[in-house]
């Protein structure tokens, strides 16, 4: 038996291979092609201060190898979240880890809050990385001040594992990672979607209501790869991996790369239980390259 | 309901008229319970230009041989690699996605169904036969042409037709219909399925009726399982669901209708 | 018969279509499958100062609908070009564009000053983009000093059709966009290629002697096409869209974004004649729409 | 020497061993001159995972028939799909592409293949063998599972076997084979093929000796016609793209051979 455990700060892990926020519901969705316990988290959709409506429909396109979404943060808000949902999910035999979302650094504080409140919640993501809302989302991820200051606001009134979710829309990715990193994140992921777009020829019309959306899937992988390289090797807090992870193949590229988890995004989408074959691949990996532990992986790409 | 993940064996495939295919999918496990109105997210098969499955509604299901069938319309790069497929080929479809049609207490049940999203029509037609109800039935289209297998909907229920040139049945618009003449609208229930446009204006023409009206509703998806919220239809109660709650929605709930 | 033609500030193409620099030799390579007189213009290899090796094998990776490349600006210098390759180029029967490279302000502005006197050669592309060379190329197209730097330079020297081709790693495309164009740029293309990884897992290494390399290709046309939405809205100079155009549609989703021409790339690997039918499809698309120039699909995206 | 994209209609598939698959292709048109040595770019059909085409050799021109032949080694998602195709399936190819081998003046030739790289070697022989020259030919292999097509070598020369679990032939490496004995060692020409570990030790083997070594070499390759300089080797004259300069090369001209 091979040793597939992580640790995320003081988040444990039973292995690497977790689901990406908006992609995979509350978990419950996938029970029928999912065994959650074999599963090394869940994060689940991004929970706001109030309830959502999201964009308007049409809020989806496909694109070569990928897709674009508009969602827009749908959500019924963190108070029914506490009280409707949480106590669905909360038995969950793996880690359930809340993805916060907000407009202003007082609605991330607020979410944050309230969620640091619940037992069974070991961690948040804070996402200042969502191309989808006029106001904050993303804004918060493009400039390296502001996303210190809804770090260090949550920071302040979140007591648990705060893994710190950013956007690849940025010069500089590293710069950001550093900035959070000094707010006291004890984890970043990365990335979030690519903000793309797609027009509809013959009606010579935007694919999205919103016109913009954000691009996910294989497609994006090879930036998401070299965004995890470049952010591993200059903050000291470990980094979990996003991006068109499709099988075991892709998730060890990216724990070569440096990350110490992996999350699965869109490729839930067209596999409801790629998860588990991506678990059964990287045991099947350490088994055939006779290595002991997932941990041995993790940076491990040989640059010489 | 619980749902899978099958590999199918096509076992028949045939195209009828210019721009539908019909297959009939042999299952390589048990058929699980499968209600009409509900679809499935089809991987289509090595088609480089194609990302996501496809939403396809059941078209028929046969219990005893283990099989269900499909009627496709060729629209795009997907649809147009299901009319390709070659008996013996390997399907993969994650199913029974939604919710379906319920029944009704009564039995005055008109079913309409237009162009290609005349699909889930006919298992509907079925279950409701197998149910004993006896629904009547209208078919509408742009032609001849496009209208299928008549013999298949006679064994259910009446079966009315319309074509736009007149070239099968009355002449014009589903609404055009005589069967909508105002004094002799009878049905309690309708079923309809079809582009928005003809669904919408169903509707519309049964406004002051004392008439449920039920539509199928197409919205483009991702997931089909209500992970990613894609396919989101505005409702009296905000958005939801095609692929979770719906595709069958009394229009009374939808917003805007 | 429709009008294809367009403009470009001084520069008339006969229509959008060209192909980009680096993936079109410089034009001969494809004579057996492209009729030049029928192309808008070709933008040959990037020309620096002096000869350069390029970086080491392997210089490319596929990956999901694109591919990785870490060619490195290999070319014998502008002094070669203009003796050895102008005589042979110079009078195909299309417009023939240098793409301009260096590493520093000053060799930008003594190769734009020697192609100045090109007597057929009626514009340059200047790349301040390229991902693929450690000093300069990028890193003055992630800077808006630096992009302005490089242009206004530039500009003093070459007096004919100045477009600035810019790099899409940066958090406001639009920033630098405007930046150049007050700087005196007479159009502007987008987008050179996102900056990505790729991993061998069986032999943990990265597959690029490099490391990371441009991402090119269909995967990134979602992102070029929003880019060029984005800054055609802000600039008034024409705008040219690159990025993963493999067909007339591609190429007309672009021109309905906002851009003026467009430029074909890696599409020409997969099919050498891929232009000549992208010019038959532009002419079929508006004839089928009634549609009597192309200039009218310029920016004539429906977003109300 | 002009180059073409035309499609080919495979007419014959087997699949020797449990790695290879040869392919006889029919040309949709006429088939242009083709020298030994020279490739294709191959465009994978209907394959989600092969964005750009594969380049493979040609293995052998019947220009009475206006076939071509390939012999591929499947080692990843394009080359399995090219032993997935059927007979009347299509084939897109762009080629000639590349130098081929040049013809040498006299006649002391020697082929040497290894492993998959031996694919050119068919033709190559075939086509000395049409010019009058007498080709010794040297095939080594992991094992006699790997050796096909003997019987078509020995058509056109001598043929020499290695396998490294001696299961055909001599035991050992391709350099190891008795035809490579100091003192007994006659040829001034040898082309080789194959991995490029093996190409090498070949090269230092005959390092001592009057012997000229052209190897073809199998860079990664992204446009095959020179366009795009991924597929560079390192010469004594600087990077050299392996699709137009080669894929053959005299080993004086290789850096660091
Ligand atoms: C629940 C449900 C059940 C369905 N049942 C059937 C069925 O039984 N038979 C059938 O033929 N079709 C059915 N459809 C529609 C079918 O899913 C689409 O036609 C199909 O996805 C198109 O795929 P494509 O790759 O061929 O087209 P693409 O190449 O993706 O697109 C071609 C064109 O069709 C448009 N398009 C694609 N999908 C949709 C859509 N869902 N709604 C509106 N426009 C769209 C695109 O915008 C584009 O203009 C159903 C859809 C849903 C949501
Ligand atoms: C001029 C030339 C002629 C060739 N002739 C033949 C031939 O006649 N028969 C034949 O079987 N093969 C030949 N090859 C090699 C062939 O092109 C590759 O094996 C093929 O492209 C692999 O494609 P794939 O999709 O199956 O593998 P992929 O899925 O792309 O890769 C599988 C594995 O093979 C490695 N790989 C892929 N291509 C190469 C390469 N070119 N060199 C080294 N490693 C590689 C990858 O890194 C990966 O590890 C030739 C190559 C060149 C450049
Ligand atoms: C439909 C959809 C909805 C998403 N919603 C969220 C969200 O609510 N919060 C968030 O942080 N990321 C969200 N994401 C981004 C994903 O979590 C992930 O970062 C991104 O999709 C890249 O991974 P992938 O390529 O594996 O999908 C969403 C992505 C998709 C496709
Ligand atoms: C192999 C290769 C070499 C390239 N070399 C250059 C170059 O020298 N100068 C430049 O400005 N862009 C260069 N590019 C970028 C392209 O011109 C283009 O901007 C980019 O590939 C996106 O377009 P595409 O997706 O259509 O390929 C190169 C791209 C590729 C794939
Ligand atoms: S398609 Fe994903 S929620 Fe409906
Ligand atoms: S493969 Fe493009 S130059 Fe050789």
């Amino acid at each position: 038996m091979k040793d597939l455990s992580v640790k995320l700060h003081s988040l444990e892990l039973r292995n690497p291979v977790m689901t990406a926020s908006g992609t995979f519901g509350y978990g419950w969705e996938y029970e029928d092609f999912v065994d959650l316990s074999k599963l090394g988290g869940i994060v689940v959709k991004a929970t706001t201060g109030s309830h959502r409506e999201g964009n308007p429909y049409p809020r989806m396109a496909e694109t070569p190898h990928g897709m674009l979404n508009a969602i827009g943060l749908q959500n019924k808000g963190v108070d029914y979240f506490i009280k409707a949902i949480y106590p669905a999910i909360s038995d969950f035999p793996t880690n359930v880890i809340v993805n916060v979302s907000g407009s202003t650094v007082e609605e991330y504080e607020s979410v944050a809050e309230k969620i640091n409140e619940l037992e069974k919640i070991p961690a948040i993501e804070l996402n200042i990385s969502c191309p989808n809302v006029k106001e904050g989302g993303m804004a918060f991820g493009t400039s390296c001040a502001s996303a210190q200051a809804v770090t260090r606001a949550v920071r302040k009134v979140y007591k648990k594992t705060l893994i710190v979710k950013l956007s690849p829309n940025v010069t500089s990715i590293v710069e950001i990672a550093k900035g959070v990193e000094d707010e006291g994140a004890d984890s970043i992921s990365l990335i979030n979607t690519l903000l793309g777009m797609a027009i509809d020829v013959e009606k010579r019309k935007p694919v999205l209501s919103t016109i913009t959306g954000g691009l996910s899937g294989p497609a994006i992988k090879p930036v998401a790869l070299r965004m995890v390289w470049q952010v591993s090797q200059e903050v000291k807090i470990p980094v979990i991996g996003i991006g068109g992870i499709s099988n075991a193949s892709d998730a060890i590229s990216f724990l070569l790369a440096g990350a110490s988890a992996i999350q699965v995004g869109t490729a839930n989408f067209i596999d409801p239980s790629v998860t588990m074959k991506i678990v059964a691949g990287i045991e099947d990996y350490l088994e055939r390259h006779r290595i002991d532990s997932v941990k041995d992986l993790v940076g491990a790409l040989d640059v010489s | 309901m619980k749902k899978f993940i099958h590999d199918f064996k096509v076992i028949k495939k045939w195209l009828p008229g210019s721009n539908h295919v019909i297959l009939h999918l042999l299952c390589s496990e048990p058929l699980p319970p499968i209600k009409a109105g509900q679809f499935a997210e089809i991987l289509i098969p090595d088609e480089p230009e194609v990302f996501l499955r496809r939403p396809i509604s059941i078209h028929d299901v046969d219990t005893k041989n283990n099989t269900i069938s499909l009627f496709v319309k060729i629209v795009g790069k997907g649809t147009y690699k299901l009319s390709e497929l070659r008996v013996d080929d390997t399907l993969n479809l994650l199913y029974p996605l939604g919710q379906g049609f319920e029944f009704p207490e009564h039995d005055k049940i008109l079913l309409v169904g237009g162009g290609c999203g005349v699909a889930p029509l006919l298992f509907l037609a079925h279950s409701l036969s197998q149910h004993n109800y006896h629904p009547d039935i209208l078919i509408g289209s742009r032609n001849a042409d496009e209208i299928h297998e008549t013999g298949e909907y006679e064994k259910y229920g009446n079966l009315y037709l319309i074509t736009e040139d007149g070239s099968l049945g009355e002449k014009g618009l589903v609404t055009h219909h005589s069967i909508f003449k105002t004094d002799e609208f009878k049905y309690k229930i309708v079923y309809a399925c079809g582009p928005e446009g003809m669904l919408k204006a169903v509707n519309q023409k049964l406004k002051g009726f004392d008439t449920e009206v039920f539509v199928s509703l197409e919205n483009t998806m991702a997931c089909g399982i209500g992970a990613c919220l894609s396919c989101v239809v505005k409702t009296t109660t905000g958005n939801r669901c095609v692929c979770t709650e719906g595709p069958v929605f009394n229009t009374k709930e939808l917003a805007g209708w």
